[in-house]
């Protein structure tokens, strides 16, 4: 549970700050000047994004195979942080496109597929909430994490397959990124430092999964009376009914 | 309560034929007869939830369909063999409703709930409730509404021993209230010792016939 | 054999109102118009554009009618929702109440009322956001919003007394209804159109009026027949 | 069979703590107890329709949920408090469907209705059937399936007089086969005369409050 | 002490063919899918012309997607069609009979592909008539219809497994699949357009293709681990 204990937030923080230093410090965009400079926060949302439905995928698998409950504390948490920063990727891509493109919003296939990705995760989320029991709410939210995933594959070669707005693999791709190199180094430290992040928030979302999990268990211990109990006798003489006719 | 000469098709498919079956005020009659005869159709319709296709209804004096009729509704306490509950709503909720709809406080709803012995789940989904608090939960809604006219099928059904004799207990107080129970039970040494008079509903031919042109027949109370 | 005086039997407004409420706890618990069927209409605005390409001009003339005919059709969905089907065991409980048959469409028809104003709400900004619609004249819109919801709360509430008891109910009633919405998408289309071009967006407005009042009219002269086909 | 310290929890709500059960061969246990205090839920988890959150459970030396556990599923015969039928289908095509799904052939499905009396109604859909009738159909396929263990939610419930004791001939059967059977039904003295032995859950106290801290324990049979 | 021997099992594929026919004659007797939510879907073309005003170029521009925005809409309502719904009774008699939970899926998403292609072949007159689209490269379409009939199949399946037994199953249910369907709406909106530009169709097939199979192993691998939850 002590994942690199209280030096993960620390590293985070300082990687953090060398990531703003080198974003401020790279050259703008000749195109686009000092605008281009949200591609250090908007593209590592992006990538993180995937990288937590990369876990929830992974730690589902893992729950399939192993059925241990930490496992399927991992996905969950990982698909919360994995909404919350497809949320913030396209929340940051609108604010870049209304300068950019004219718009908030645009047909691009690659916007349209990010939301479609964000509701795929919703509903991951809500099939969770839905499901009371917890030994079928992880297995049935295991297996929709499954399958949930072929939507990263899509967001990610939708610009590849619909020639459109958004700006085509630069770096993830087969070959040598066709990027400026400082302008590289400073997105990459950028990515570290949001990973880094991704990992301090989801070591705490799992931490409290698990608090939560004791406070029920908890509960339940004090609880023990089978549910059966409070069910009494009928008391007609109350109400003046006799049961001899 | 008067029936006379009364048939009932359901869906085209004939299921009583020239029912005749008077109740008396006060009085108890136990419902019985092979699987399939009818007797859960009877029961609906002496509720005045199905219309005679042939034949002359009275409740109380009044004809079926009547405004009069209509307006005695209330006063009819129908308790079918699968429980008439939300799901989703607590057991307490449910009963609270029908006792709003009906003009009644609320703790005659929480009342009712406590004289079926359910007071200490009242607060539980029905969904989430047995088999047997299911149907206790459908007896009180016979507690709650007074009845004039007490309706049972499958009477002793689901329901354990503590509570079983609740039925026993019902019939008396709609009798001492000057109403009728017509009670269905395949229960029959049960069923005999607690009514006044038991009625047969049985067809000439063998059970997977027994639909046929159901007559009714009174069957004197056997012990006592 | 004196009966004791029956309790007093309370208001229409009281019993109706205890059927709305009724039926929006058991929406609320199932969770299912606005947690789902609501997310499930923002989707399908969102796919539409993909299946017929994304033009920007297109799609900001398409908007507005878009918006409609998924309130429509998913709003039909909403007034058929599962929580709000009566068994026959809870039906009959109903029909032996003392509740005129009238009352319980009405509160049926308030409780889908409600939900369909906070569909509409929730979907509004989505299209908004998606399409951007021209919003010259919104005004107006103002009162289309809960007059559409009160006429398609009322034809759901038909559909659904109409289909009660059928196996095929949540198939059924939409195909009953979605043909006699067609004047309520005309008049919520036309009114902004209207009041853009200045011709008169109040006479549209009358005639969703007129037919929320017609079909509320028909349903409280037909409920008593509604009623004993159970 | 045999249940060691099993606990089940129906959505985090405890319902079984602690039974400890044990079934032989060739013999037939009646389960009683009041509403609530979890025989359904014990026979469910006694079909490996639930899984114990505590304890261990074994059929025929075969632990719950393994390989071998799954594939005696079928011959497990579990007959609920709700008939389980497609109501669309007619009673004929709902056996049908199971003897095929089973690999037996149709007319193993034709015999055992007849076998419950329900050969001239098998073509009537079970939407049309009354209680009773339905009921004996989920009893058919107790029949056809040949089960080494047999579960019967409230046995009698719904069943006249004449086919009510196809309860007891049902467990006959599966005895003579070496199987074993687990009986609920809230009519007692029915239940004693069949069974082998009685097991109630209860709690502690007095029998108002018998759902306490379900502790199965074995009643010697009265009577016999 | 000695159990006669059971009866052999049948083969997964009789019994698959034996559960794939108790839907369709389910589905036959309720008449859900075909005799009215395919009407539905027919009444949903006719009001789209009627709420974005009906031009008539704009119209055969949107026809194929409108198409195939609607089928995937009420295709979803087909694979979650009420006769599909197992009761928990119904569900353990399954659950007992010794079939492998991924024949009883198997069985399923058969059943729901041949009503998809019904659907789809009700629908495709009506688009004609009423958008008049553009015909051209209409044979590339021909493996369209199976292959996104079994890509929706799959995915309806799956997600009336996950939703089985849930108060919000019909609402639940769409919101699971309907994202997924994305790369079917694409596909199938992109072969024709490829087919009259003159680029691959070939590859929008094998996307569809490679997406049905995807699931189709996917759901075959995880089949064991939905049954337990019930
Ligand atoms: C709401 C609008 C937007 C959304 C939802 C969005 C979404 C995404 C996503 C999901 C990625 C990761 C792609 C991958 O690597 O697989 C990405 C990358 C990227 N986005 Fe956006 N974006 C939006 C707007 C914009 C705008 C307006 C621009 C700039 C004009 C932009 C520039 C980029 C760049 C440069 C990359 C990195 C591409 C690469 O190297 O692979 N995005 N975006
Ligand atoms: N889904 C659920 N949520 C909460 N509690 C539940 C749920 N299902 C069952 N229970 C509780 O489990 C207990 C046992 O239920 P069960 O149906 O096994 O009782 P039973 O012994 O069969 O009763 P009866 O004689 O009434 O049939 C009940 O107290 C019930 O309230
Ligand atoms: N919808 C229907 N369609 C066709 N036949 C029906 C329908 N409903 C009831 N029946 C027939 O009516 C007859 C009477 O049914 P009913 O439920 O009244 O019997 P019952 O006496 O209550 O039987 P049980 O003891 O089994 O409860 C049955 O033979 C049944 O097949
Ligand atoms: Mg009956
Ligand atoms: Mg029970």
């Amino acid at each position: 549970m002590t994942l690199f204990g209280r030096r993960l937030p620390i590293a985070t923080a300082l990687v953090t700050a060398i990531a703003i230093a080198a974003a401020t410090l790279a050259p703008p965009d000749q195109l686009q000047g000092e605008l281009q400079r949200l591609m250090y926060v908007h593209v590592p949302t992006a990538w993180v994004a995937y990288l937590s439905f990369a876990v929830t995928l992974a730690a589902s698998v893992a729950w399939l195979w192993r059925r241990t409950p930490r496992f399927d504390r991992i996905a969950a948490s990982s698909a919360e942080a994995g909404v919350f920063f497809t949320g913030l990727a396209i929340a940051l891509g609108s604010v870049w496109g209304k300068p950019t493109w004219g718009v908030w919003w645009t047909w691009d296939p690659r916007v349209v597929t990010t939301a479609v990705m964000f509701f795929v995760y919703v509903g991951y989320l809500a099939l969770r909430q839905a499901t009371p029991d917890p030994l079928a709410r992880a297995r049935r939210s295991a297996v929709f994490g499954v399958v949930a995933f072929v939507q990263v594959p899509i967001v990610h070669m939708s610009v590849v397959w619909w020639r459109a707005l958004h700006q085509p693999p630069t770096v993830l791709k087969p070959g040598a990124p066709t990027i400026d190199g400082r302008m590289l180094t400073a997105l990459l430290i950028s990515v570290l430092a949001f990973s880094l992040f991704y990992l301090v928030v989801l070591r705490a979302r799992v931490r409290l999964a698990v608090r939560t999990e004791e406070v029920e268990a908890a509960l339940a211990e004090r609880d023990q009376e089978p549910a059966g109990n409070a069910v009494l006798a009928p008391q007609w003489e109350k109400k003046g009914l006799r049961a001899d006719v | 309560m008067r029936l006379a000469g009364v048939s009932v098709d359901i869906e085209r498919v004939p299921v009583l034929r020239g029912v005749d079956l008077t109740v008396h005020r006060g009085e108890s009659v136990g419902l019985v007869g092979p699987n399939g005869s009818g007797k859960t159709t009877l029961l609906r319709l002496l509720a005045t939830l199905l219309t005679p296709a042939r034949g002359q209804a009275r409740l109380f004096g009044a004809e079926f369909g009547s405004r009069e009729c209509d307006a005695l509704r209330p006063r009819i306490a129908f308790v079918g063999h699968t429980p008439a509950l939300y799901a989703q709503l607590t057991l307490r909720e449910n009963l609270r409703f029908l006792a709003r709809l009906t003009g009644r406080p609320d703790a005659a709803a929480d009342e009712a709930l406590a004289l079926v012995g359910l007071a200490g789940v009242a607060d539980r989904r029905a969904a989430g409730c047995s088999q047997g608090m299911q149907r206790r939960t459908d007896l009180a809604r016979a507690v709650l509404t007074e009845p004039l006219l007490l309706l049972l099928d499958e009477a002793h059904t689901g329901l354990d021993s503590s509570s079983a004799p609740l039925v026993e207990a019902l019939m008396a107080q709609v009798a001492a209230r000057g109403g009728a129970s017509v009670v269905v039970s395949h229960d029959r040494p049960r069923l005999t010792a607690a009514v006044d008079r038991l009625v047969e509903i049985t067809g000439g031919r063998a059970v997977e016939n027994t639909v046929e042109d159901a007559v009714v027949s009174v069957v004197e109370r056997e012990g006592v | 054999m004196t009966a004791p005086a029956p309790a007093p039997a309370p208001s229409a407004l009281r019993q109706g109102v205890e059927l709305a409420r009724k039926d929006l706890v058991l929406e609320l618990r199932a969770g299912e118009a606005l947690r789902v069927t609501a997310p499930f209409g923002a989707v399908a605005l969102l796919l539409i554009p993909l299946g017929v390409g994304s033009d920007v001009p297109l799609l900001r003339q398409l908007g507005p009618g878009m918006y409609w005919v998924i309130v429509l059709l998913f709003g039909v969905l909403v007034t058929l929702r599962q929580s709000a089907v009566e068994g026959p065991a809870q039906l009959a409980v109903l029909r032996l109440c003392g509740v005129h048959p009238g009352v319980r469409l009405a509160g049926r028809a308030v409780a889908n009322a409600v939900l369909l104003l906070a569909f509409e709400a929730v979907l509004a900004p989505v299209v908004i956001i998606l399409y951007d619609p021209e919003l010259t004249g919104w005004p107006w819109l103002l009162p289309v919003f809960p007059l559409v919801a009160a006429g398609l709360a009322l034809l759901g509430t038909l559909a659904n007394a109409l289909a009660q008891g059928m196996a095929q109910r949540t198939a059924l009633g939409p195909l009953l209804v979605v043909p006699l919405t067609l004047p309520l998408l005309l008049g919520a289309t036309q009114v902004p159109q209207a009041a853009r071009y200045g011709s008169q967006p109040a006479l549209w407005l009358l005639m969703i009026f007129t037919l929320d009042f017609a079909v509320a009219v028909a349903i409280g002269l037909v409920a008593r027949h509604l009623e004993e086909s159970a």
